[in-house]
C-alpha cells in the first residue's frame, strides 16, 4: 500500500496506475454528470488518457514497447474520432441549434 | 518464383478497367486488357522454361506458400500455389489460348456497348481460372471455379437489356450450382475424412490406402466430385446450359465455353485422379457419363441451324470425349485431348463469330452460303478446324481422339466403336455446318429482323450491310495462328510430358484402331459433302421420311421441356402451394408474430431503461463494468 | 527527485481532471483537458516513453484539442444550463463511481506484482527508433490498418460537414 | 561544476541575449522595410533609431492597460502568457553551437538537448496556436474571434506540410536530436560543396526547404499569411482588444516564432553553425573581413556624410565593427565565435528573407490560403517524402 512518513525516492508503478484509475474515473463523472456534448467528448478522450497512461505504466514495468505501441494506436483512433465526432456535432448542431445532449434523444421508445 | 504474378495481373487489368473504364479511351482499355493478359502468358513461359517444364524438368510438384488463411482446430487451409506438369499444360493452354481470344475481342467487340465492362469481366474471368489452375488445395480450386462460374454468368448475360441473355445466364448459374452443391459436399468428406484440403497431403495419404472394390468412401467422394464436373463441364444430365450460354458474345463462347472454364471439370478429376484411381466402380460412371453424352450431343449437334449452337453441342460431345478418356483410366489422353480441342475449338467459335461478323449478324447456316468468295482466310482457318476436329489423319485432333479411342478399347470394345461412330457424327455436322457456311449461294437473309438482337450491332457497323466482308486483321491473325496450332498441335507430345502423372499404359495398341476412326471421320466428311454440296435436296428427303427421329433430335430431345416438366414446375409450384401458402404463412407467421408480441410484451417492461438519454445508458455501462471488474478481479484473487 | 515531479505532474493532471468535470464553460473544460495531457506528457517522459510524450503533445494537445476549441468557438457554444442530476446520476452515478474507483485501486494494489520504483531513463525502450521498429516489422499490419481508418474517418467528417448541395 | 548551476547561467546569458534580439529585430524590420520602400525608417531616438526599441518598451509598459468590460477575465488574462510561453520554450531545446570548454567547464552551447527535439518543436509549435485562439475568443469581438478561428485553422492546416517538410531531412540525417541533426550535416562534398540537407545526396532537400519556409510563414502568422491580424478586414484580428504589456507579449510572441523558425530552418537545412566552405580556405577569416569591410564603409560614410552628425556617429560604429574584427581573431575565443557567427548568419538571413517578403507581397485571400495549404503544399510535400523516402531506400 501506499507508504505513508516521508517521501521514497521514487515511486512505485502502481502509483501511475491509481493515478490513471482516477482520471478514468473522473472521465466517467464527466461523462455521466455534464450535458453538453462537446464536453462529454472530451470525458471520454480524458478516458481514453487514462487508459494510456496505464498502457505506458505497463510497458514500464513489463520493460517491453508493446504498451508505448498500444498507446499509440489509441492516439490515431482518437484523432479519428475526435474527426468524426465534431462533424457529427456540427451536423447535430446544424439541426438542432442545440448542444444539450438530453435534447438529442431520438432513441427514446 | 513469383507464381502470384501470373493471376494477379489479369486482376489489376480488371481493377483498372472495372473502375475507370468509363473514362478510358477504346486503345488504352485494349492495352490494359490484352496487355495484362499478355504479361501473364509471357510470365508462365518465363517461370516454366525457369522450371525446365520445356527442358524435361519438373519432374515433382513446385510450391509457393503465401499465408494461411483459415486456420481452426485441425484443419489449416493456406493460400498457396502449386505448379506440376498437369498445372503447366493447363497454364499454357489458359494463358495462351486466353491471350489470341482478348486480341480477337478487340475486333470483335468494336462496336458494342459496354466495351470496357466486357474486357473488365474478360480479365477477372482469367484471374479466377488461373486462380483455379494453380490452386494448390481443394478450397482455392473451388475459389476458382465459382469464382469462373460467376464471370461464365456475367458474360452470358453480357446484352442484360435481352431477356433471352439474362435468361440463359441465369439457367447457367442455377445449374452449375446444382454441380457446385456436389463439388462442396466432396470438399466437406475430404477435409473430414483427411483432415487437409492440400492436394499433396491428401493424395499422399491416399496413396497409402488399399484400392477399394465396393462402394466406400473414394467412391462417394469421386461421384460427388463427379457430379461438379458434369455441371461445370455440361456433362449428361447437366448439360443443358451450354448450349444457352451462347447467348453471350462468341469471343466468351470461345473462350470460356469452349477452352478453358468448360475444361475446369476434366482439369479438376485429372486433379484428383488418385481418389478416382481408388474407386474403379466411380471410374466407370466417368467413363459411361462421357461416353453417353458425347453421342447424344453428336445426335443433336446434327440438326441444329444456329451455327454457334453446332459448335456448342460439337463441344459437349468432345468434352464427352475427355471424360471417357479420363473414365477408362488414360487421364494424359483426357489432358491431351483438352489441349487439342481447346486449340481447334476456339478456332471454330472464332471462325463462326469472323463468318457471323461477316453476315453482320446472322447466325442461322440456312441463311449463310457461299462465303468462301467473300472471306477466303476465315474458310481456311475454319477449314484447318474442322478437319482436327473431324479427326483428319496427322491433324491434332485424330492424334489426341486416337489415344482416347485406344485407351477405350483397351477398358471395353463396345465404348470404342460408340466412340468411333461418335467421331464420324462429329465429322459429318461438323463439316455440314462448314459447307452450309462456305459452298453453294450467298442465301442472305429473306426478311430482317430475326439473328440475335446483340448481334444487330454489326448490322449498324461501318462496312456494308448486304454483301458479306472479310474481318479485320485483328480478328484473322488470331484465327490464323490457332490454325496452325491446331493442325500441328497433335505433334506436342503431351502424354509423355504427363508421364511423371499419369504412367502410360504399357503395350502398343492394334494399329487398325486408328485406320477405323480416321475411315469414321473421312466417311463423316464425305456423306457431308454428299448431302450438302452434291445433292442438297437430300436431307430435306431424309427429314421427312425420318421424320419422328428428326423432330426428336432437332428438339433436342426434348430435354429441356423435361427438365421444366419434371424439375422446375414442380419446384415452384410445390414452393408456392406448400412453403409459401401453408410454412412460410401459417407456421413461420405465426412463430414469428408471436414471438414478436412476446417481446413486445417484455420490451415494453424493459423499455422504461431505454431513455433515449446517452448518459443514463453510460450508466448502465458503468455498472456493468463494475460488476464484470468485480467478478473477474475477485475470481481472479481467489485462485 | 522523480517522486516530486510525479507528484507534481499528477496534481496539475487530476486538478485539470476535476476542473474539466465541474466548469461549466465548455472552453474551461477543453484547456484543462489540454492541461491533463501536458502532465499526462511529462509523466510519459518519466516513465520514458519520450515518443509517446511528443506524439501526445502534438497529436492530443496539438491537433486533436485545437479542434475541439476550433469547433466550441465555431459554435460559439455558451455555458450550461444548471446542470439537474436526475435521481438516475444522483443516486446511482455518483456511488457506483466510488465503488468502481475504490475497487479499481484496491485490485491495483493487490494484482501488481512488486516491481522496481519508476525511475526516470531506467527504461530506454520508447525511443523513437524502437516505437518504428515494431511499428513497421511486428505491428504492420495494425499499422496500415490504422492509416485505412484514418482515411475513412477523413471521408466521413467531409461527408458529414459538406454544405448540402442542393 | 554543478548542473543547475551551470544551466542557470546558460539560461540567464540566452535569454539576456534573445531578449534584446527581440527587441531588436523589430528596430530592424522597420529600418529594412522603410529602405525597402525608399525611407529612412526610425531615426529620431538614439542614432540611427538604434534606442527606438527602448523607446518602444517604455511605451508599452507605461501606457494604460485597458480591460475591457465584456471579456471573459481568465481567459483574457491567460492568453498573452500561453502566446509567450510557448513561443519561447522552443528556443531552450536550439543549439547554437558545438560543444566547447569555456573556463575548464565542456558544456554544449544551448540549453537543453533532447533525443526528441524535432518532435517537441512540432508539438510546442503546435500548443501555440491556443495562445491566438484563446484571445480571439476571450476577447469576445466579432473581429477578434474572427482572427482566432482563422489562426487556429490555418495553423492545423499548415502543421501537415511543415512536419512533412521536416520529415524529408530526417529521413536522410535518421535521426530526431537537433545537435545529431547538426553534426551529420558536417564535412563537404568534393572538399567545397557543404553538405548541408539542401544539398545532401541522395535527394537535396531544397524542396523541403522551401516548403518549410511557407509554412512557417504561416505558422508565425507573417504576410502572406497575417489572415489572423489583416487590418484592413480584421482591424487587428485576436489582439484588438489588446493593450500594453498583453499587446506587447503577443508582439513578441510573434518575433520569437519568427527567430524560432529560422533557427531550426537553419539547423534542419542548412547546416546549423557549420561554415559555408571549409577552413582550410580560410572560411574562419570571413567575419574579420565582414566586420573590417563595414567598418571601412563607416569611415568613408564619415568622411563624405549624408547627414550632419554622421560625423559623429559613423566612426563609433567603424571603431566598435573594427573591434567585432580584432574579437574574431584572437584565437581562444574563436572556436566559441566562430559557429556562433556561422549559425546567427544564417538565421539572420532567413530572418531578412522574412522581412523582405512582409515588405513585397500582398496577402492572401482566406480561401486562396486553404486551398493552397490542402491542394498544393500537402501534395508537394507528400510526392517530395515520397522521392525522399524512395531514394534514401535504394542508395543507403
Amino acid at each position: 500500500m501506499i507508504p505513508l512518513g516521508p517521501l521514497p525516492a521514487a515511486v512505485p508503478p502502481s502509483w501511475y496506475l491509481i493515478l490513471s484509475a482516477i482520471l478514468f474515473a473522473l472521465g466517467v463523472l464527466g461523462f455521466l454528470l455534464r450535458r453538453n456534448i462537446i464536453t462529454v467528448f472530451m470525458s471520454i478522450e480524458l478516458m481514453l488518457n487514462a487508459v494510456n497512461l496505464s498502457f505506458v505504466t505497463f510497458s514500464y514495468v513489463l520493460k517491453r514497447v508493446d504498451g508505448h505501441i498500444f498507446s499509440f494506436f489509441v492516439m490515431v483512433v482518437a484523432a479519428a474520432e475526435a474527426a468524426v465526432g465534431l462533424a457529427i456535432i456540427l451536423t447535430v448542431f446544424k439541426n438542432r441549434q442545440t448542444l444539450e445532449i438530453d435534447e438529442v434523444s431520438s432513441l427514446k421508445n | 518464383m513469383q507464381l502470384w504474378l501470373i493471376p494477379i495481373l489479369p486482376f489489376l487489368g480488371f481493377l483498372l478497367n472495372g473502375l475507370l473504364g468509363k473514362k478510358l479511351s477504346k486503345p488504352v482499355i485494349n492495352a490494359i486488357a490484352v496487355g495484362s493478359v499478355l504479361l501473364s502468358f509471357v510470365w508462365v513461359v518465363k517461370t516454366l522454361s525457369a522450371l525446365g517444364a520445356f527442358s524435361g524438368g519438373l519432374e515433382e510438384t513446385y510450391k509457393e506458400h503465401y499465408y494461411t488463411w483459415i486456420q481452426s482446430g485441425m484443419l489449416n487451409i493456406s493460400v498457396d500455389f502449386a505448379i506440376d506438369r498437369l498445372t503447366a499444360v493447363m497454364l499454357m493452354v489458359v494463358t495462351g489460348v486466353g491471350t489470341l481470344i482478348h486480341i480477337y475481342a478487340v475486333g470483335y467487340m468494336a462496336h458494342e456497348g459496354g466495351y470496357y465492362r466486357f474486357f473488365a469481366y474478360l480479365n477477372l474471368f482469367m484471374f479466377f481460372m488461373l486462380i483455379l489452375v494453380l490452386g494448390a488445395n481443394f478450397l482455392l480450386l473451388f475459389v476458382g471455379w465459382e469464382g469462373v462460374g460467376l464471370c461464365s454468368y456475367l458474360l452470358i448475360g453480357f446484352y442484360f437489356l435481352e431477356k433471352f441473355a439474362t435468361d440463359a445466364g441465369n439457367k447457367a448459374f442455377i445449374v452449375n450450382r446444382i454441380g457446385d452443391f456436389g463439388f462442396a459436399l466432396a470438399i466437406f468428406l475430404v477435409a473430414i475424412h483427411f483432415g487437409s484440403l492440400d492436394f499433396g497431403t491428401v493424395f499422399t495419404q491416399i496413396k497409402a490406402m488399399p484400392i477399394e472394390t465396393s462402394a466406400g468412401i473414394f467412391t462417394v467422394i469421386s461421384l460427388l466430385l463427379l457430379l461438379g464436373a458434369t455441371g461445370k463441364s455440361a456433362q449428361i444430365p447437366l448439360y443443358v446450359w451450354l448450349p444457352a450460354a451462347m447467348a453471350g458474345p462468341t469471343p466468351v463462347s470461345a473462350l470460356i465455353h469452349a477452352a478453358t472454364m468448360v475444361t475446369a471439370g476434366v482439369y479438376m478429376i485429372a486433379r484428383t485422379s488418385q481418389i478416382y484411381l481408388h474407386s474403379p466402380w466411380a471410374l466407370d460412371i466417368v467413363a459411361i457419363v462421357g461416353l453417353t453424352t458425347a453421342f447424344v450431343a453428336a445426335t443433336i449437334g446434327l440438326a441444329q441451324n444456329d451455327i454457334k449452337k453446332v459448335f456448342a453441342y460439337s463441344t459437349v460431345s468432345q468434352l464427352g470425349y475427355m471424360f471417357v478418356g479420363l473414365g477408362v483410366g488414360a487421364f494424359s489422353a483426357g489432358i491431351f485431348h483438352l489441349m487439342t480441342h481447346a486449340f481447334f475449338k476456339a478456332l471454330l467459335f472464332l471462325g463462326a463469330g469472323s463468318v457471323i461478323h461477316a453476315c453482320s449478324g446472322e447466325q442461322d447456316m440456312r441463311y449463310m452460303g457461299g462465303l468462301r468468295k467473300y472471306t477466303p482466310i476465315t474458310m481456311v482457318t475454319l477449314l484447318c478446324g474442322s478437319l482436327a476436329i473431324a479427326g483428319f489423319p496427322f491433324l491434332s485432333g485424330a492424334a489426341s481422339k486416337d489415344l482416347i479411342l485406344e485407351a477405350a478399347y483397351e477398358h471395353a470394345p463396345w465404348m470404342y466403336w460408340v466412340g468411333v461412330f461418335t467421331a464420324g457424327m462429329t465429322a459429318f455436322y461438323v463439316f455440314r455446318a462448314f459447307f452450309l457456311t462456305f459452298f453453294g449461294e450467298y442465301k442472305g437473309k429473306p426478311a430482317a429482323g430475326h439473328g440475335h438482337g446483340h448481334d444487330d450491332a454489326h448490322g449498324h457497323d461501318g462496312h456494308g450491310h448486304g454483301t458479306p466482308h472479310e474481318s479485320p486483321a485483328v480478328m484473322w491473325i488470331p484465327l490464323a495462328i490457332l490454325a496452325v496450332l491446331s493442325v500441328g498441335g497433335g505433334f506436342i507430345n503431351i502424354p509423355h510430358f504427363l508421364e511423371p502423372l499419369f504412367p502410360l499404359q504399357e503395350g502398343e495398341p492394334a494399329r487398325w484402331l486408328e485406320y477405323v476412326a480416321m475411315a469414321a471421320g473421312l466417311g463423316g466428311i464425305a456423306m457431308a459433302y454428299l448431302f450438302y454440296v452434291v445433292s442438297p435436296g437430300l436431307p430435306e428427303s431424309l427429314a421427312t421420311t425420318f421424320k419422328g427421329l428428326h423432330t426428336l433430335i432437332y428438339n433436342k430431345y426434348f430435354v429441356d421441356e423435361f427438365y421444366d416438366a419434371t424439375v422446375v414446375e414442380p419446384m415452384v409450384d410445390g414452393s408456392r402451394q406448400l412453403l409459401w401458402r401453408v410454412a412460410d404463412v401459417q407456421v413461420i407467421d405465426g412463430v414469428a408474430n408471436g414471438i414478436g408480441s412476446t417481446a413486445r410484451g417484455l420490451g415494453g417492461i424493459l423499455r422504461r431503461a431505454q431513455s433515449g438519454y446517452i448518459r443514463s445508458y453510460a450508466a448502465w455501462v458503468l455498472a456493468g463494468s463494475i460488476l464484470a471488474i468485480a467478478y473477474i478481479g475477485f475470481m481472479g484473487l481467489a485462485r | 527527485m522523480d517522486t516530486i515531479l510525479f507528484l507534481i505532474f499528477a496534481a496539475i493532471a487530476v486538478i485539470c481532471g476535476i476542473n474539466l468535470v465541474v466548469q461549466t464553460h465548455p472552453i474551461s473544460s477543453a484547456l484543462s483537458l489540454v492541461g491533463v495531457m501536458g502532465a499526462l506528457a511529462a509523466l510519459y517522459l518519466l516513465l520514458g516513453g519520450e515518443f509517446i510524450a511528443a506524439a501526445q503533445l502534438v497529436v492530443y494537445a496539438g491537433a486533436i484539442m485545437v479542434l475541439f476549441v476550433f469547433v466550441i468557438m465555431l459554435l460559439n457554444a455558451g455555458t450550461e444550463k444548471r446542470l439537474n442530476v436526475r435521481p438516475l446520476g444522483k443516486y446511482l452515478g455518483a456511488p457506483l463511481l466510488l465503488v468502481f474507483f475504490g475497487m479499481m485501486a484496491y485490485l491495483i494494489q493487490k494484482v501488481m506484482p512488486p516491481s522496481s520504483p519508476v525511475v526516470f531513463g531506467a527504461f530506454q525502450g520508447g525511443t523513437a527508433a524502437e516505437i518504428g521498429k515494431s511499428l513497421f516489422t511486428v505491428y504492420l499490419l495494425p499499422f496500415e490498418v490504422t492509416s485505412v481508418l484514418i482515411l475513412i474517418a477523413i471521408l466521413g467528417a467531409i461527408v458529414l460537414a459538406r454544405k448540402e448541395v442542393d | 561544476m554543478n548542473y543547475y548551476l551551470l544551466s542557470m547561467i546558460k539560461t540567464a546569458i540566452v535569454v539576456g541575449i534573445f531578449m534584446h534580439v527581440l527587441a531588436y529585430l523589430q528596430w530592424i524590420e522597420r529600418k529594412v522595410i522603410a529602405h525597402v520602400q525608399l525611407r529612412v525608417g526610425p531615426r529620431r531616438v538614439g542614432p540611427h533609431g538604434l534606442l527606438q526599441p527602448l523607446a518602444d518598451v517604455i511605451k508599452l509598459v507605461t501606457k494604460e492597460d485597458i480591460l475591457p468590460s465584456h471579456v471573459n477575465k481568465v481567459f483574457y488574462f491567460l492568453a498573452p502568457f500561453v502566446a509567450v510561453t510557448f513561443a519561447l520554450i522552443s528556443i531552450s531545446i536550439i543549439p547554437f553551437g558545438p560543444e566547447i570548454t569555456v573556463a575548464g567547464v565542456r558544456t554544449n552551447m544551448g540549453l537543453a538537448d533532447l533525443n526528441i527535439g524535432v518532435l517537441f518543436i512540432l508539438g510546442i509549435s503546435g500548443l501555440g496556436v491556443y495562445g491566438v485562439a484563446l484571445a480571439g475568443w476571450a476577447s469576445n469581438n466579432k473581429y477578434a474571434l474572427m482572427g482566432g478561428l482563422r489562426s487556429s485553422a490555418q495553423m492545423i492546416s499548415y502543421e501537415l506540410p511543415m512536419a512533412l517538410a521536416i520529415v524529408a531531412p530526417l529521413l536522410i540525417l535518421n535521426t530526431l536530436n537537433l545537435r545529431q541533426i547538426v553534426n551529420g550535416q558536417e564535412g563537404f562534398y568534393w572538399g567545397f560543396i557543404p553538405r548541408w540537407s539542401i544539398f545532401m545526396m541522395p535527394f537535396p532537400q531544397i524542396f523541403s526547404f522551401i516548403l518549410f519556409l511557407i509554412a512557417g510563414f504561416a505558422e508565425t502568422n507573417r504576410v502572406p499569411f497575417d489572415l489572423p491580424e489583416a487590418e484592413n478586414e480584421l482591424v487587428a484580428g485576436f489582439h484588438v482588444e489588446y493593450a500594453s504589456m498583453k499587446f506587447a507579449s503577443f508582439f513578441m510572441a510573434e518575433y520569437a516564432n519568427m527567430v524560432t523558425v529560422s533557427a531550426v530552418a537553419t539547423l534542419l537545412f542548412l547546416g546549423g553553425w557549420h561554415p559555408i566552405f571549409p577552413q582550410q580556405y580560410g572560411s574562419g577569416l570571413i567575419p574579420v573581413l565582414i566586420f573590417a569591410a563595414s567598418a571601412v564603409l563607416c569611415f568613408f560614410h564619415a568622411a563624405n556624410p549624408a547627414r550632419p552628425f554622421d560625423r559623429i556617429t559613423l566612426p563609433v560604429f567603424g571603431v566598435l565593427f573594427l573591434g567585432a574584427a580584432g574579437l574574431f581573431l584572437i584565437p581562444v575565443v574563436q572556436p566559441i565565435l566562430l559557429p556562433l557567427f556561422w549559425f546567427s548568419a544564417k538565421v539572420g538571413v532567413i530572418l531578412f528573407v522574412f522581412i523582405w517578403v512582409r515588405a513585397t507581397l500582398p496577402r492572401f485571400r482566406y480561401d486562396q490560403l486553404m486551398r493552397f495549404a490542402w491542394t498544393f503544399m500537402f501534395p508537394v510535400a507528400l510526392i517530395n517524402l515520397f522521392i525522399t523516402g524512395l531514394l534514401v531506400a535504394l542508395f543507403p
